[in-house]
């Protein structure tokens, strides 16, 4: 039996910066042991464990599609202790993963119909890796219209502009970023993400909406989703937690008698509601 | 602080006044004084710069004494700075040899811009002192 | 005593019906012997539940930072002098807060009568006069009150609040003769080894609870230094140096603010006579400023001010 | 014959012969505080206390517990495990309340996908011997928790203290090959056994204090917005007593310590603490007391009822005796199984 405290050991190969305040980086790991990459098989939405020996360990989600076999990648914003370590790390350092950790996106309920993505500022990085999952070519067929409604403060802001760019280009997905106020070198859409979902307004039938964003973003795209008609089990949202084992064991995130790292981070929002209001 | 395996030499750390303490040991090197090479100088703006942590955590971490000097009353740059550490040191020292850290580890002094060969006498004797301590137990956290 | 609880419920009922506060902290009948337990009347006919005994030992001043509503306090000397405190650093506004101030001939110290009967459980105590009948599966003893009071008590030299709104019965004989910090001198009378070994044993049993910051009314910091992470000043573990350092800090931090009411020993689940460091500091500000802390809202903290001629005789 | 019979004066004797073969644990006095250590001789352990202050959960469950050491070098990091010793240990005094914690606790340690070896290694290499309470605490309410102070869950080899010497009775196989270690035990008498079925029953009647936790799983479902949060959390000032004292309690927090070459170690923690919840946005799911409150009582008698079938709290008192302020978790339980809609 192994024992879940101890991280796989990997590189960082590649360190990508995403926005221009600079605290916002994409981290491309590659395992130092090709075999634990063989077994690290994770879904869209699952999170893992990351260690930077000395600073200590936190959660980030995986940001790359299981389709890209050769990397794995964490987009981390620097806030604390150990986001900030990983922050000063150059590209070559060794850090520690431990995981895949929660359950992820329920790709299977969303096979064959239409899927609808809101994603709000950095914690668009679980959503991309569903969508890059659902565009890759072995697995574009399997799911109907997709549409993504993506919202950030400032062009500044936006993650993944070299995805955007070529999601844009693509005919199969209908793209919609936005930013919360007009900047003048912006020629997009203009307006928070709950308003352009409303303006957008997808069809409920036979769709699945996934969202992820701060708080306040989700307060105000629960009630437009409620208006287009998504019934609240054909809603899913991925939640943002304190936590520290990934494996139910601290106690430290749960919700009632669920925990967000292992029942978890994603939950139909009929779950959720069943749920003490309590995160 | 790895202490050396042949004869063990003490690692004092030392808080020294950017006014008067760190100039009065640039002047002690200018003039070419001889004083023991086991200070490590941290440059504080002020003495009154100093905080509490700075100095628990230098003994945490295994330094074997510290000293901590600036100006004279009434010649602090900033008019004040050096007498309110003054009793922030008071209490400091009396709770550290209470609790039973010996005499001698945690020092203080003041040393104008002028007193190069005070300062030099001030590090031999904090040497000399921590020398007769040995190497520091009390507090090190392994 | 009976007196004084009567009037204490009178004065919450006139303050509660007169709106004069919008809540009462006093102390209410424990569910263990020889215990009280805070309680909070905000309702006029909840007056009944207030008590006033030897076991109100709790400081109720913890309660009182960051209120938003006008609170009526029950405080003991002690109690009244950390209210002072706190006012004279702002955390408590003067006017959202009415002292009633109760004189305090000394609370009894519960681990002292535990440690007197050596493990037998006490049922049911009652304080009569001067002496504390205490009852318990197959015994009944009956103890000399002073000699079970908790060590802050016996060295107490503000029996009467030295602040209060409301003076609830008569002056109490104060005994300024008595000498506040013989343990103190005691323990500096050893040398240098012997006290790190005694610190050094008694902090050893610290599980890291907070329980002595959670109740001091003088640690309402937002963020405690032992929490901080960035920087992480001292470790989190239970290690035996982080330990001792978490004490000494936090006896350097009420320097020149503590007023020796002993709830960091009363509260300590581990024994450990935390009093010892924090009577420490209490001496250096009397010896080297003559002060002593939460007498009246018009001092100034020692550490917060300075004199010319302060001593010096430890900087070279 | 699973009844033996050992005279007091033996003890040190049986402690001997024990720590010849294994690592032996038992409560030893230090001024005032009677707390588990590793013992290596016989006259150090105390039997004469009523129940600890620190539970024996610390023996399984250490307040700092080294998971792994690395070093940061040049070349890379090295990772060296730090597992549990594989030795055998005798874990000997342990009161029946404490015992059954451990089954309590290896519900959470050795559920689901991910186990939590350093806490079941030293579970299987360990033999309890648990020690009756003939003299239960007023604060002692076991009995209402699905315990009993004779209770035998958890318990490998059953100590009950006759005057002057010990009955002992082996509950499991392991507590039965503990007994067959020493020839020199002599079988009991029908008559002690009489003796201890006695002190069993009046120790049960012994144990005045009653709470009823019939139906509060059902109640706190529906009473999680319930004003009555505001009130019972007022008086707590949120210090970690409760939690670090409570035989059930094993929230932890896992934390470096050493930059380029150093441990990650894990620390026991407390939910009562801000710190609990805080999350790097500075957003608190748990903001104030009350919430914090409100979690460990959620905890103890519901979530964990939904979890894994059964309350965790058992009666020990230790959370009603220590807490500073004398705030007794009875009265809470109380409220709330008498609670309406």
């Amino acid at each position: 039996m192994s024992n879940p405290y101890i991280p796989n050991l990997a590189v960082i190969r590649k360190i990508i910066t995403e926005n221009e305040v600079n605290d916002i980086k994409t981290f491309e790991l590659v395992f130092q042991d090709p075999e634990a990459m063989k077994n690290f098989k994770y879904r869209c939405g699952q999170f893992a464990e990351i260690s930077v020996f000395g600073a200590g360990e936190c959660p980030i989600g995986i940001a790359s599609s299981p389709t890209d076999e050769d990397c794995i990648q964490f987009t981390v914003k620097k806030v604390g202790v150990v986001t900030t370590a990983l922050h000063n790390c150059e590209e070559g350092t060794v850090v520690g993963v431990r995981g895949p950790f929660g359950n992820g996106f329920p790709l299977e309920r969303m096979e064959g119909r239409n899927v609808v993505i809101v994603g709000g500022g950095f914690a668009f990085t679980t959503l991309r890796s569903l969508i890059k999952f659902i565009l890759h070519d072995a697995n574009r067929d399997r799911f109907k219209d997709v549409m993504v409604v993506y919202g950030a403060r400032n062009p500044g802001e936006l993650i993944y502009k070299y995805d955007l760019e070529a999601w844009g280009k693509r005919d199969d997905i209908s793209l919609n970023v936005t930013i919360d106020s007009a900047v003048p070198s912006w020629t997009g859409r203009v307006g928070f993400v709950p308003a352009v979902l409303k303006e957008v307004a997808p069809s409920s039938s036979n769709a699945t909406a996934v969202v992820c964003g701060p708080p306040i973003m989700i307060r105000f795209t629960m009630p437009v989703l409620n208006e287009l008609g998504f019934p609240h089990e054909d809603v899913f949202l991925s939640l943002e937690m304190r936590m520290k084992c990934g494996i139910g064991k601290c106690g430290r995130c749960n919700i009632g008698e669920k925990f967000v790292c292992k029942d978890g981070p994603v939950f139909a929002y009929k779950e959720l509601q069943m749920m003490p209001k309590e995160y | 602080m790895k202490t050396a395996e042949k004869e063990w030499n003490p690692k004092i750390l030392a808080f020294l006044c950017n006014w008067c303490s760190y100039a009065g040991a640039d002047l002690a090197g200018i003039s070419r004084m001889q004083y023991p090479p086991n200070i490590r100088v941290v440059r504080v703006p002020c003495s009154g710069r100093i905080n509490p942590y700075f100095i628990i955590k230098a003994l945490q971490r295994g330094w074997d004494g510290v000293l901590v000097s600036g100006c004279h009353p009434g010649d602090c740059h900033y008019i004040s700075g050096n007498l309110v550490a003054r009793r922030r040191f008071a209490v400091l020292k009396d709770l550290l040899e209470y609790l039973g850290i010996e005499p001698g580890r945690v020092n203080f002094s003041w040393v104008s811009a002028a007193e190069g060969e005070k300062f030099a006498n001030v590090v031999k004797d904090v040497v000399e002192k921590v020398q007769a301590l040995g190497p520091a137990e009390r507090l090190v956290k392994r | 005593m009976e007196n004084l609880e009567s009037s204490i419920r009178d004065i919450a009922r006139k303050l509660l019906s007169d709106k004069k506060v919008d809540l009462i902290i006093g102390y209410e009948q424990g569910t263990l012997p020889l215990r009280t337990t805070p309680c909070f009347v905000d309702k006029v006919e909840d007056v009944q539940k207030l008590v006033w005994n030897a076991s109100c030992d709790a400081n109720l001043s913890k309660y009182l930072v960051d209120r938003k509503e006008k609170v009526g306090v029950v405080a003991k000397g002690c109690d009244a002098r950390s209210i002072a405190v706190c006012i004279v650093e702002k955390q408590i506004p003067r006017e959202n807060v009415v002292i009633i101030g109760v004189p305090c001939l000394g609370v009894i110290d519960r681990k002292k009568v535990e440690a007197k009967l050596g493990g037998k459980e006490v049922l049911e105590s009652i304080v009569e006069g001067e002496q504390i009948r205490v009852k318990g599966e197959g015994f009944e003893f009956v103890l000399p009150k002073k000699d079970f009071l908790c060590d802050s008590c016996l060295t107490c030299r503000h029996r009467n609040p030295p602040i209060y709104d409301v003076f609830v019965g008569e002056k109490v004989p104060e005994t300024p003769e008595v000498n506040e910090f013989a343990e103190v001198s005691d323990l500096e009378s050893k040398s240098v080894e012997e006290r790190w070994a005694h610190f050094k044993e008694e902090l050893s049993k610290c599980i890291r609870c907070y329980a002595c910051r959670n109740v001091c009314p003088l640690c309402y910091c937002k963020m405690c230094f032992v929490d901080q992470t960035m920087p992480a000043w001292f470790g989190k573990t239970n290690d035996l140096s982080d330990t001792m350092i978490y004490h000494i800090v936090r006896a350097f931090h009420v320097a020149g603010r503590c007023v020796d009411c002993g709830a960091c020993s009363r509260a300590c689940p581990m024994d450990i006579n935390l009093r010892e460091l924090v009577k420490k500091t209490e001496k250096i500000m009397k010896e080297r400023y003559d002060y002593e802390s939460g007498l009246s809202l018009e001092e100034v903290p020692p550490l917060g001010e300075f004199k010319m001629d302060d001593s010096q005789e430890f900087i070279k | 014959m699973k009844w033996k019979v050992l005279e007091k004066s033996k003890i040190p004797v049986l402690i001997e012969e024990l720590t010849r073969e294994y690592e032996v644990f038992a409560p030893v006095k230090k001024n005032s505080l009677v707390s588990f250590e590793r013992v290596s001789s016989g006259n150090e352990i105390y039997l004469g206390f009523q129940n600890t202050k620190k539970p024996p959960k610390e023996v399984f469950f250490p307040q700092t517990e080294i998971l792994f050491t690395y070093r940061v070098g040049k070349k890379g990091v090295e990772i060296e495990e730090h597992p549990a010793p594989r030795r055998k240990r005798v874990l000997l005094g342990v009161r029946s309340c404490d015992a059954r914690s451990f089954v309590l606790l290896d519900k959470v340690f050795s559920s689901g996908e991910y186990k939590d070896l350093y806490y079941l290694e030293k579970r299987k290499n360990t033999t309890i011997v648990g020690l009756a309470c003939n003299h239960p605490l007023s604060t002692c309410f076991c009995t209402s928790m699905g315990g009993s102070p004779f209770g035998k869950e958890g318990v490998d080899l059953l100590l009950q203290e006759l005057n002057g010497k010990y009955l002992l009775e082996a509950v499991t196989e392991r507590g039965m090959e503990l007994i067959e270690k020493f020839p020199w035990l002599m079988d009991a008498e029908k008559g002690d056994i009489e003796k201890a079925k006695r002190l069993f029953e009046d120790a049960e009647r012994a144990i005045r204090s009653k709470v009823s936790v019939e139906g509060v799983s059902e109640k706190l479902d529906r009473m999680f917005d319930d004003p009555m949060w505001d009130q019972i959390h007022q008086k707590c000032v949120g210090c970690a007593v409760c939690t670090y004292l409570c035989p059930t309690c094993c929230c932890f927090d896992i934390l470096d310590e050493g930059t380029n070459e150093g441990k990650r170690v894990r620390i026991w923690d407390t939910c009562q603490s801000p710190l609990f919840t805080l999350e790097g946005s500075g957003h608190n799911p748990r903001p104030s007391g009350k919430e914090r409150m409100r979690q460990r009582i959620m905890h103890k008698f519901d979530y964990v009822v939904k979890n894994f079938g059964e309350g965790f709290c058992v009666g020990c008192g230790r959370c009603i005796r220590e807490c500073p302020v004398n705030l007794d978790i009875r009265e809470i339980v109380k409220k709330i199984s008498t609670w309406q809609v």
